[in-house]
């Protein structure tokens, strides 16, 4: 009499058992590289209204963070700049250039030139540059070498994790107040020791609790 | 089983327990070392008779649990103490007291399925297809069929030989079991 | 996604798209809602444009988001970084200082101007609520002629030659109806206004006004003064119905004086013994030593009965009274450091007798002074009234202008003055609201919001100060000043104007722009309060006075007495959704008022709290539901004004019942021949405490001064000496800030202020009554009230509670995925982000402190909804548990500053919790444990000191003073 | 022995008899009760459906809970299907130990049902919270992007391990248990799609000596561990609240009291199905007059334990001077909620005495009345428990009361609908008595209880 399965029944199952296994194990894996921020955030470089250069005002003109970003050191955020700041030089220099069109009419209108968000973060975030800042954390530490960049770009994934990564072990990230937007910078010796030195000094403690970001 | 062989064995029914168990012995007398018995539930003493030793699982799922029981102290010590140490109703960061019920659970999670994955492993199980599912006599196995094969690998086989002496055993009816070709 | 989409979204409150109308929905009952007009948003957005696009979004997917940064910097605005403004806010003819702080050009959040002597750096919960009302989308938002669109343009056409010499010549039948003014440059503007049209009157109503105190110090003095009492230096204070810590406080120096002289801890300032004369069971009532339950009919024989006792009115003497001697006795020992107050809502009389007491007493001078009332035609103004509604009801008015208030609903109900408004040709109406006056105006004109519009006004002392404006006026409206300076064609057109050139002009020209600047700075213009007046009391006069109006015989049957409403004083507030569900102080009432009576009374009627009554006066009737108040007096029902208004916003439509409907010329305060039938039918009142009583439990630690005396340890000798046992060496906190908070219950009032604060600065939704009744109200600090002994006549304790931010939390141990843990310096953290919302937390909290959002109660607000929060405190969404943290946003910013400016150490008082700020009383200190010298340390370590529950080892980091009180021994 | 074995399995029937009974009910087409009683829980289920959607699409507010009540009916129903789903186990696995051959016509069903209990508790738990959609933040997994693992101090945790690990031993110990008896099915299937499912459910069980041999050895560890897997997954539940600091909730006497509870609702349970199920599918013979009395006298043993625990509960409070304590089991018995307490009392302590009487053990309406009875005693048990000890804590200023929603209503009805659904579906298509173990029996062959361990 005829039984049920043959032998290949049985590699058939085999084959099923495995391929559901792997499956399964490969979606998990898979979902959670895909949505990690080092995925969805890192490499965002939205086109801008204006098609200003941070390598050539901050790299090659060598201005300062500050110029423009008038706040970092005295307020949570680093003030995006008003166009007041930018004719200051652009009333005279490319006072004619297409590309400043924008810029122009907002002066003239009074209309904020509608900059695109880079970096972001979620609101029940409450980070705050002037600590960091006076901490001695450089620009470069979460924005990357700007002044080399034409267009500005997201570099790091700005999540928790990597938020405690530095708040665990400040001492890499840390340098002399001085140097914060000398985003080129590079310590004469060994920036660990010396960032171990100013860790000391300066008493730094990132706080790892919840209330130190969240409120 | 056996390559060549188109025999897998020669299969004989008994009509309960106590007869099958009597053949066994008998066989097992004879001399044949190649056996096995099938019933709708388990029987008593047939292990001894067909010279089977007690199963092992035991040990497979005692070590089972003890790694279950490491593997949970060391994620709570670790995720508590040393990845993210956070200070919660001042309490410490890692204690035995407030570990022990995570740390039994995971050690009977892991010892179960120790001995259930140990059980199908040992019975190569799942197994869909085998010889004995072409033979008519073990359809009344899972009903109420107890059956003694002697299989072709046992040196002393000889297909007609084993079917007298099984019929000559009491068994109601007797059949050699081919082996299928895949 | 979708649910992960929500979970950012509403976080997102700052800069989410906006939902109004399901909010609406949602919050108001009555929907069918109207947007702030688009181009009052447009001007908003102009100021806001950094912070909303700062604010920031977050989603699963990236949308693309703009910063929007001003196109023309500015050097006052900083994105992020909030800025201060002194200003003041006025109410019933008094103005108190305030400093507003301002977000990116958002007014958030409101806070006592420390330099003015009606609020010393604190203030009441209605000036803490003031800007969830700035941005309230049902306030008057257009002009309206008939009812029909109109523009400003359209008035000042229509003023222009309606208001021409030619047509109105002198203007007798023209008639300006305000409030209480109390604006030197509005006085300016009147004063023009009235040489203009001669003919014209002005009448100044307030329904709940200070007549009766300025008629009683007429009949003193020969003419009105304004009375300023100084409870720092009175040992003793007996009050005849005046809820002076309460709805009647008129100076928040009141409080703070008085309370200070409650602790009993600087030896130069001994404790200071109060009784309190009372019908309804005021907060006054609760902090008195002694309190008699009197109808307020029968305080008048009660003051004569003191008088005379005490040599200071002829007549018999009054029959012995234990109560009565007592009190007399006391006060003839402390000649001249003791101070008897008259209520509001006595008649003139009754203050005449509190003015003559005084004077017999030697306080005149000392404990109370005087100064002549700003105007002397100063009238009662329920005659002008009267007299304006005659003229009225006699056709003889044509063009009737009302500025500000809401007569047609605050007016007595006998006058029916919503009708007699209709016998004027041309209504006028400056408001706020479109409301019960505005109806059936010619003009309906949108008021400007104090916090929107330029203006000044004076303190209860005199002092001055200027009202400057944080923001544009959202829904374009004008200040009383522009629409007289139309109408009479004053110089000056727009408010800056008409206040700036009215001060500069008092001042010498060369330091007028330094004085300006100054004032505006200081929010007081320095030196301009009022001149001592030393007025001598007659007692002859106020014989007389007796005499001429001899007190009514204590009538049989029920009395009325009509009180403020506590969320809506006179109905202005109705629709102030904080207002509405901060619960009484005394009652826990939420969202309703209620008739309240004594128990015995109740028993007496067959009434339970939640039965519907009918009450009547005459042809004037009401329902209304019953609460049974203990300690209120007997045959009596207390009434609060201002609630059940029929033509208000959403929220305040139709909440409580409307006692002006029974309140009559002849019966302002109070009146016998109250009658009252129940219905049979029964409401829900959503009372935020149900259970009155301590059960035995040592919660608020109490003692007498003696007992105090005799031993100062009574503390720890009361409570169960125990040493804690812990499997586990327990983390030290020894090291850097551990914040630390002490409450004292010797000073605390219990006015709710503390309650409004912390809701407007940590963006606390409103969650309605419906919610309320299920339990889910959502300040994250509580005034716990509880009464003491008989249910006739209670004592009463009151006792802030807020998260103690235990040492040994219970809540933490319980939360399956750590969203609350301990912070180094001792915070109890709370990350909203990480809650999923177990509600395990609020289940193991002693004392039950913290609050869930069971539904989304933020659910889309309108871009003026959302103006209101603070942007340093995270908007909880729907399904996580939040709690009081210290403010820890204050802190944080504190510590960041100091590290800005190199600093380690944190200074005393440095950071001051929203609570702290606001406190009147200043009961509540907060600061670092840690640091031995701080004044919190102090008063931890303070004999009176205590930890709530700390049986249970749970370590609070919030302590409590116990409450003394100071009995005379003769009535112990 | 056999005199047990006689009353154990009524007419001596062959094996063959046995499989035919036992087969037949999932090989012929159902009876019309079981088409009605399907249609009717398959509705309630529904129900439960759109109540949960409801749920997490409005917030938690649909349903009565408040501050002080954080806990109300959701917690309830949760404790009061994982007290059900201890029967199941314990039956197969403490009596099996105990070689109660009484076990072996009941074990099937009994631990079907717990596994369908477990799925109903489960629901509870997971939807209470306020956010559902970040209830995976309970799991300890490697979480890169936040860097945050779960409170392994916290008791709801251990309760994520422990119903879990519940729910998968006991399936695997019920699976375990359906192979022989999958490949009888399949042995005696006449279509081809029975053929092959059965075949593929049955692994290809053979029935040979070898298979046997480690059968029974795992059995036998499946039950040595479930043993105290069932004890500790009533003793973690109790410490939700045991753990906690709120007066009638933490105390020391939970656990023990929480197990015998328990197994009282479980085979309280346990005996509201068999009735039916005996009475619709004819099983007289398999699950006899004798099973019955059985589970009576567990009921009767165990729920005057339940009754004992009420008892000290009141003593300690009255007897520990702790004033809340005393407080709390006062307002038990004369506070707002007293007439839960009354129910419980009643249900839980009184009415199982009757089962004194041998009459009562015989009286199947009377067994069936008071089983039900039980079950709504200790869903009260529950209730009782958990709200008024909430509603009343420390803080006389924060007392509240607790009102269920409709909505809270008809998602405990949906739960019951979903458990009945189950098990109607499980009565349909498994074998609802071990055959291969109740011929083991018969045959007085060598049952798994004579293995040697």
């Amino acid at each position: 009499m005829a039984p049920i399965f043959t032998e290949s029944a049985d590699r058939l199952l085999r084959v099923v058992i495995a391929a559901l296994l792997l499956l399964a194990a490969g979606a998990a894996g898979l979902a959670s590289w895909i949505f990690h921020p080092r995925q969805t955030e890192v490499g965002y470089t939205p086109v801008q209204p204006v098609p200003y250069s941070h390598k050539l005002h901050a790299g090659d003109l060598g201005m300062d963070c500050r110029y423009c970003h008038t706040s970092v050191e005295t307020a949570a955020m680093a003030a995006v700049p008003s166009t007041e700041t930018c004719m200051n030089c652009h009333q005279r220099v490319r006072s004619e250039s297409l590309a400043l069109a924008p810029v122009r009419e907002s002066y003239a209108t009074g209309k904020p030139i509608p900059w695109v968000r880079v970096h972001r973060l979620p609101d029940f975030v409450f980070f705050n540059h002037s600590a960091h800042l006076a901490a001695g954390v450089s620009c470069v530490s979460c924005h990357g070498r700007a002044d080399q960049m034409i267009e500005v770009k997201a570099v790091e994934p700005l999540n928790m994790a990597w938020c405690l990564d530095c708040h665990r072990n400040p001492a890499a990230r840390i340098r002399p107040r001085e140097y914060v937007t000398r985003l080129g910078w590079r310590p004469d010796r060994d920036p660990l020791e010396l960032g171990r030195g100013l860790v000391a000094a300066n008493n730094i403690a990132p706080p790892v609790n919840c209330s130190g970001c969240h409120r | 089983m056996n390559g060549p062989g188109r025999i897998h064995g020669a299969a004989g029914q008994f009509d309960s327990p106590e007869s099958l168990l009597a053949a066994a012995r008998a066989l097992a007398g004879d001399g044949y070392t190649r056996m096995d018995a099938f019933t709708p539930f388990p029987v008593h003493g047939l292990d001894k008779a067909l010279g089977l030793s007690r199963s092992p699982l035991g040990y497979v799922v005692f070590g089972a649990g003890l790694a279950g029981a490491a593997l949970a102290l060391l994620l709570q010590w670790w995720t508590g103490a040393v990845d993210y140490p956070l200070v919660i109703g001042g309490k410490p960061l890692f204690a035995f007291e407030f570990s022990i019920p995570i740390t039994f659970e995971l050690t009977v999670l892991l010892a179960s399925f120790a001995a259930v994955g140990g059980m199908l492993a040992a019975n190569g199980l799942p197994r869909l297809s085998h010889p004995v599912f072409s033979s008519e006599l073990f359809r009344r196995v899972t009903d109420d069929g107890f059956v003694l094969l002697i299989e072709s690998r046992d040196p002393k086989f000889d297909a007609a030989a084993c079917r007298e002496r099984l019929a000559s055993l009491g068994a109601v009816r007797t059949e050699v079991v081919e082996e299928r070709a895949a | 996604m979708k649910t992960g989409r929500q979970y950012w979204r509403s976080l997102e409150q700052l800069a989410g798209t906006p939902r109004f109308q399901e909010w609406l929905r949602r919050e108001f009952p009555q929907g069918a809602p109207e947007l702030a007009g688009q181009g009052s948003r447009r001007r908003m957005l102009r100021l806001m444009a950094a912070s909303l696009g700062l604010a920031g979004l977050t989603a699963c997917r990236r949308p693309v988001e703009n910063i929007l940064p001003s196109s023309r910097g500015s050097e006052a605005i900083v994105p992020g970084v909030p800025n201060w403004y002194a200003t003041s806010m006025t109410v019933g003819g008094l103005s108190f200082g305030l400093l507003v702080e301002s977000h990116d050009g958002r007014p958030t959040k409101i806070e006592g101007n420390p330099r003015h002597p009606s609020s010393l750096g604190a203030t009441t919960a209605h000036a803490q609520a003031a800007v969830l009302s700035l941005y309230d989308p049902d306030r008057s938002t257009r002009v309206l002629r008939q009812g029909r669109a109109a523009s400003w343009d359209g008035f000042e056409a229509f003023a222009a030659q309606h208001f021409a010499a030619a047509r109105v010549g002198d203007g007798a039948r023209i008639r300006f109806l305000s409030e209480t003014a109390c604006s030197p440059s509005l006085e300016a503007v009147r004063r023009h206004a009235l040489t203009r049209f001669p003919g014209a009157r002005w009448i100044e109503y307030e329904p709940l006004n200070q007549d009766q105190a300025l008629a009683g110090s007429e009949i003193a003095y020969g003419a009105p003064h304004v009375v300023r009492f100084h409870f720092d230096k009175a040992d003793m204070v007996v009050s005849l119905d005046h809820d002076f810590l309460g709805l009647d406080a008129l100076s928040l120096g009141w409080i703070r004086q008085f309370s200070r002289r409650r602790t009993a801890d600087s030896p130069r300032e001994p404790m200071n013994r109060l009784y309190a004369v009372e019908s309804r069971f005021s907060m006054t009532g609760a902090a008195a030593d002694h309190r008699l339950r009197l109808r307020p009919s029968e305080v008048r024989r009660f003051g004569e009965d003191l008088a005379r006792a005490l040599g200071a009115l002829e007549g018999p003497a009054p029959s012995p009274n234990r109560f009565l001697d007592a009190l007399a006795r006391d006060l003839k020992a402390s000649r001249g450091r003791s101070l008897v107050l008259a209520g509001p809502r006595q008649p003139a009389e009754v203050h005449a007798l509190a003015h003559l007491l005084n004077q017999a007493l030697g306080n005149t001078g000392v404990t109370v002074t005087c100064s002549r009332a700003p105007r002397d035609d100063a009238r009662l103004q329920i005659r002008s009234l009267q007299s304006l509604a005659a003229e009225l009801a006699a056709g003889q008015v044509e063009t009737l202008v009302v500025l500000g208030g809401n007569p047609a609903f605050t007016a007595p109900a006998d006058m029916g003055f919503q009708g007699l408004m209709r016998k004027a040709r041309y209504n006028v109406r400056l408001g706020l609201e479109e409301d019960e006056t505005s109806a059936g105006a010619e003009w309906h004109l949108p008021e400007a919001h104090f916090l929107e519009s330029w203006g000044d006004g004076r303190a209860l002392d005199g002092t001055a100060s200027i009202q400057q404006p944080l923001i544009e006026p959202l829904y374009g409206g004008r200040t009383v000043a522009e629409v007289v300076a139309v109408i009479s064609g004053y110089k000056d057109r727009r408010a800056y104007d008409i206040v700036r050139n009215h001060w500069l002009a008092g001042w010498p020209v060369r330091d007028a722009e330094k004085n300006w600047r100054r004032a505006l700075h200081d929010g007081v213009v320095s030196g301009s309060s009022f001149p001592e007046a030393r007025p001598a009391a007659d007692a002859s006069r106020v014989a007389a006075a007796l005499q001429s109006n001899p007190a009514s015989p204590v009538a049989e049957g029920l009395e009325i007495a009509f009180t403020p409403g506590w969320a809506t004083w006179d109905g202005r507030y109705a629709n102030n959704g904080w207002l509405q569900e901060a619960p009484d102080p005394m009652t826990r009432l939420t969202w309703d008022n209620a008739a309240l009576v004594s128990p015995a009374t109740a028993s007496r009627l067959g009434l339970a709290t939640g039965d519907l009554v009918r009450l009547s006066r005459g042809r004037h009737e009401v329902a209304a539901p019953v609460l049974v108040q203990p300690g209120h007096a007997d045959d009596c029902v207390s009434v609060p004004l201002g609630y059940g208004r029929a033509m208000c916003g959403r929220v305040g439509r139709n909440v409580g019942f409307n006692a002006f409907l029974l309140r009559t010329t002849d019966a302002l305060w109070s009146a016998a021949g109250l009658e009252l039938r129940r219905t049979g039918r029964t409401a829900r009142l959503a009372l935020t405490q149900n259970h009155h009583n301590m059960e035995g439990r040592p919660l608020i630690l109490a003692a007498t001064l003696e007992e105090y005396r005799k031993d100062p340890k009574f503390v720890a000798h009361s409570k169960p000496h125990l040493e804690p046992f812990s499997l586990h060496k327990e983390p030290s906190y020894d090291r850097g800030n551990q914040w630390g908070m002490a409450i004292d219950l010797s000073a605390c009032v219990g006015c709710n202020a503390c309650v409004l604060a912390c809701q407007a600065e940590n963006n606390i939704p409103i969650v309605g009554k419906q919610q309320v009744l299920r339990g889910r109200q959502m300040h994250w600090i509580r005034v716990d009230r509880y009464y003491q002994g008989s249910p006739e006549d209670p004592g009463a304790a009151v006792q802030p509670v807020t998260c103690q931010q235990c040492e040994n939390a219970p809540c933490e141990n319980v939360c399956p995925v750590a969203a609350t843990t301990h912070s180094p310096e001792g915070l109890n953290d709370m990350a909203y982000n990480r809650c999923v919302g177990t509600r395990y937390c609020s289940n193991n909290c002693p004392y039950k402190v913290r609050r869930f959002n069971f539904l989304d109660f933020h659910k889309g607000l309108s871009e003026a909804g959302k103006m209101v929060f603070n942007p340093d405190v995270t908007v909880r969404m729907r399904g996580v548990m939040e709690k009081c943290t210290y403010c820890v946003q204050r802190i944080e910013e504190k510590k960041i500053k100091a590290r800005r400016e190199g600093r380690r150490a944190i200074g005393d008082g440095e950071i001051q919790t929203a609570c702290q700020q606001a406190c009147p009383a200043g009961a509540i200190v907060f600061g670092d444990i840690n640091d031995p010298a701080s004044r919190v340390a102090g008063l931890r370590n303070h004999n009176r000191g205590y930890g709530l529950l700390e049986e249970l080892n749970t370590k609070p980091r919030t302590t409590y003073l116990a409450r003394l009180r100071n009995p005379n021994p003769e009535l112990a | 022995m056999s005199g047990i074995n006689g009353a154990l399995i009524l007419g001596k029937p062959a094996l063959g008899d046995i499989t035919a009974a036992v087969s037949g009910i999932v090989e012929r087409k159902p009876p019309r009760a079981w088409y009605v009683a399907f249609g009717i829980s398959a509705a309630l289920t529904l129900v439960l459906g759109a109540m949960l959607a409801h749920l997490v699409t409005t917030g938690v507010g649909v349903w009565g809970n408040n501050q002080p009540v954080g806990w109300a009916w959701d917690i309830t129903n949760f404790v009061f299907w994982i007290g059900i789903g201890h029967a199941g186990t314990l039956i197969s696995a403490i009596l099996f130990l105990l070689r109660q051959r009484w076990r072996t016509s009941i074990n099937r069903a009994a631990e079907a049902m717990t596994l369908f209990a477990v799925m109903c508790a489960g629901i509870f738990p997971l939807f209470h919270v306020g956010r559902p959609w970040r209830a995976y933040w309970l799991l300890p997994f490697p979480n890169a992007d936040l860097a945050m693992w779960p409170n392994f101090r916290s008791p709801l945790l251990w309760d994520v391990f422990a119903v879990s690990t519940y729910a998968t031993v006991s399936a695997l110990f019920w699976y375990v248990g359906l192979i022989p008896d999958l490949a009888t099915l399949r042995d005696r299937a006449s279509t081809r799609i029975r053929q092959v499912v059965y075949g593929v459910l049955s692994l290809g069980w053979r029935g040979s000596a070898r298979h046997w041999r480690h059968y029974e050895m795992a059995y036998l560890l499946l039950a040595g561990l479930s043993t105290p897997l069932v004890i500790s997954v009533h003793s973690i539940v109790s410490f939700d609240f045991a753990v906690s600091v709120i007066p009638g909730w933490h105390t020391t006497i939970f656990p023990p009291y929480f197990v015998a509870g328990a197994i009282f609702s479980g085979f309280a349970m346990v005996v509201t199905l068999m009735i039916l199920a005996r009475r619709v599918y004819r099983l007289e013979n398999l699950v006899t007059m004798k099973h019955l009395d059985n589970m009576c006298k567990v009921m009767l043993a165990t729920g005057m334990i339940v009754g004992y625990a009420y008892a000290v509960e009141f003593f300690t409070a009255f007897f520990s001077g702790n004033p809340y304590e005393r407080f709390v089991f006062v307002n038990r018995a004369v506070g707002p909620y007293a007439w839960a307490v009354w129910i419980m009392f009643t249900c839980n302590v009184i009415v199982p005495q009757v089962f004194w009487l041998k009459r009562a053990r015989n009286c199947i309406p009377l067994m069936f009345v008071v089983s039900i009875l039980i079950n709504v005693g200790m869903w009260f048990e529950r209730f009782v428990i958990i709200v008024t000890s909430l509603h009343r804590d420390y803080l006389p200023s924060s007392w509240g009361y607790f009102r269920p929603t409709p909505v809270d209503i008809l998602t405990f009805a949906g739960s019951i609908g979903l458990f009945l659904t189950l098990f109607l579906l499980f009565v349909r298509f498994l074998p609802m008595i071990a055959m291969a173990e109740v011929k083991g029996v018969v045959a007085g062959g060598k049952t798994h209880g004579e293995a040697k361990a």
